[in-house]
């Protein structure tokens, strides 16, 4: 079983060198400390900043320079800043290649919740329902069941919709299934000592089941 | 050029009144116009209708007006680090409309470029698509939002001249040039107030023609939400 | 009767302090030579310039910096660059207060045709049609009759449109008209030594004249 | 980084072919992409829609195409600065699309922000509005305009570093930022390549994202169509 760093490691596998990605609050922003060294991966912010850096040091925290998160971070060589319209154009227009982000449930058709619990405090969707609606490609960071231990990977999402058919893969402490585009959880890699039959037990979703599956690499 | 300066925030937002839709330039705490929303607490204006992408924190931003309660509506897409708010909301004090933040962008946008409408595939599919127009280009299916139409804009840059142009710093650019262009009445206050001429023109971020009045703000907090750093 | 200059002259009288104006190609070009001292009017220039100077002077002519007929120009303190977008994003918005440009014909509605003769080679609208979509206030500068000898202000224009109800005012080298909602070209002002009748003969279009009309003042 | 960077305009284009469409940043011979025409002359790729706000002159810009008969169609909102371009225009050989000038940019704007369409009142009334959709908005009526869907799009800008972000000078800015934010294939030539983090990242003007190819150009002639000047 994987715990949130290494759900992070394996996901930082699925990013391409030469690539731009966004990265959602929470297991997503650990990602970033394993993109293979020597890849040159630009990570966008959708509040207005290209080539996000890492977290300033002590004392040179800038007000002006935050992420997403509202962390303070710095700048890189080659980086840009631009307003909120040009960075969810660019996110519109599909030159962010990869949105990586949390989620509450994943409907086998590849539906996506996290922004709401109906009766709770609704904080808001943020940059969430822009990017799921435009990425070319998503990848959801999330436990595989939640804390009432009922499965996250659904037939359909119980709670309100951030957008719909749009996940394409699923990294959770137990294993990484893609979403096929005619709908279901294919089974593509187990976390290390966990069973098929651990899976198949948490996936309350059509899992699909091909062939033999091989323990994840970390 | 035309002379935009006025004297101070007060000044500034003088004929703002009761029941307008204004507009608040910043993301979380980063680029709010600070002098303008003490000089609107200070003023007591009310039933004010606030789109702003967040609402402040309890002790800063729009929450010192949520705290008088000036705030009838907000609009913004992330909201809620904030207690006031929340037990305004709660208590059905306060309306709230939740909104895809790129959503948020572009219908400012829409409103500074003259477009009255924009699509957009955010929210397709989920209840922000409650009673909108759903079309389909190219495969791919789009909500019909339409451009803001806001009283006032309040932004803040970095650097201005008296002419109204505008340089925002860093990540602080955020909303405020889209948001500069969608008011009906900009208001920019700045760190640094300059003669025109000292701006380099490919540089200006915002032209003046979208500004109508402008002021160098005092006392910046430029107050940090999440304080992150790493070792050395 | 007036000659370019002075229905250059007669515009510029039109054009209030503090205001954003845009200039068309042509006489609208001249109206810049005969705003007032002292006035602080911006020029936009549709191609991405607010602040447009003077012309550089010999030598100095920069190819980077022209304006939307082409011509070197100059910047003053305080000018903007920006993109074609934005540019005509603050036009449509309606940022820019005045719009200046000639015109083939001027219908008694406010129609306008200033951009093709069918059977001619058509050159293209340029940003013609955009401004007079957009703009709060436009007038247009031409001479009252072509080379013809007939009236450019008609009932209704026989030429491709620009544009649909837009024109305000019209300066000619013979008379100020300001088109009224309702329709009908109204007589404001008569050019020095030019006659009601004159103005009558040369006005295809509904005239309306009530009471005595000024000579205008250049 | 992600570096952008090849040798010149011929490695740029090599897989530009016949028949598709591409871009041309610049208004006039102001900011136009001297070096990629010039590839484009040689390598002699033909039938070629091309989107450019003009079409140069007889001898220079995308007049040097025209003379090649490698152009089939034109999109412009001016032309006709061109002999050859009247001449191949009343024969038949070539095609052109007149927009307006407002229209052209916000299309490519839109293609650059994953708009679909736009509304704009421009030509509403006219025969640009033939076969468009026309809707009311506010009491105003507006055109539908498309996005545009370009194959390459070629720029050119003052400065840029490898990773492909781009500063304009001047007014040959014009559409050469909202043509670099709309090609599928976006190729930048430059006047002077420098390296990432020598370019100040708020007086970017085009992000590196949207720029796919970059070089640095050549012998820039960059011709003036019409030079004025006052006397001294």
């Amino acid at each position: 079983m994987l715990d949130k760093e290494g759900i992070a490691k394996r996901i930082a596998k699925e990013i391409n060198d030469g690539s731009y990605v966004n990265l959602g609050i929470g297991i997503p922003t650990l990602v970033a400390n394993y993109i293979p060294a020597g890849f040159n991966v630009v990570l966008q912010s959708e509040n207005g900043l290209l080539g996000m850096g890492p977290f300033p040091y002590d004392g040179e925290e800038d007000a002006d320079l935050i992420n997403a998160g509202k962390q303070t971070i710095t700048t890189l060589p080659g980086s840009a800043v631009f307003d909120s319209a040009m960075s969810f154009g660019m996110i519109r227009a599909q030159k962010v290649d990869l949105t990586i982000l949390g989620a509450m449930e994943v409907s086998e058709n590849g539906d996506i919740a996290n922004w709401k619990i109906p009766g709770k405090m609704v904080k808001g969707m943020g940059g969430a329902m822009d990017l799921v609606a435009s990425a070319k490609n998503i990848i959801v960071a999330m436990q595989h069941v939640n804390k009432a231990g009922e499965s996250k990977l659904l037939p359909a999402c119980s709670l309100p919709l951030t957008g719909v058919r749009c996940v394409k893969k699923i990294v959770t402490e137990l294993a990484v299934l893609s979403v096929l585009p005619e709908g279901g959880f294919k089974l593509e890699e187990r976390a290390p000592g966990v069973s098929v039959d651990q899976i198949k037990q948490a996936t309350a979703g059509k899992l699909i089941i091909e062939g033999e599956i091989p323990e994840m690499v970390v | 050029m035309i002379n935009k300066t006025v004297k101070d925030a007060d000044e500034a937002i003088r004929d703002l009144a009761d029941g307008m839709t204004i507009m608040f330039g910043g993301f979380g705490l980063c680029g709010i116009p600070e002098n303008c929303i003490s000089a609107l607490v200070k003023k007591g204006v009310k039933n004010l209708t606030c789109i702003s992408n967040n609402a402040g924190v309890d002790d800063f931003g729009i929450g010192l007006m949520l705290h008088q309660r000036q705030v009838k509506k907000m609009i913004s897409s992330y909201v809620g680090e904030n207690a006031e708010f929340e037990r305004q909301l709660l208590s059905g004090e306060l309306e709230v409309e939740l909104i895809p933040q790129g959503t948020l962008a572009t219908r400012c946008l829409a409103a500074g470029y003259g477009m009255p409408a924009i699509y957009t595939p955010a929210g397709v599919g989920t209840e922000v698509a409650e009673g909108k127009e759903v079309r389909n280009f190219n495969g791919k299916d789009y909500l019909m939002e339409m451009a803001f139409d806001a009283d006032f804009a309040l932004v803040k840059a970095w650097k201005g001249d008296t002419a109204g142009n505008l340089i925002f710093r860093s990540t602080s650019r955020n909303f405020n040039p889209i948001m500069a262009m969608a008011g009906k009445i900009t208001i920019a206050e700045v760190e640094e107030l300059v003669e025109p001429g000292e701006l380099n023109p490919d540089h200006i971020h915002t032209p003046g023609i979208y500004v109508h009045r402008i002021f160098q703000g005092k006392n910046y907090q430029k107050r940090i939400e999440q304080r992150t750093v790493r070792n050395r």
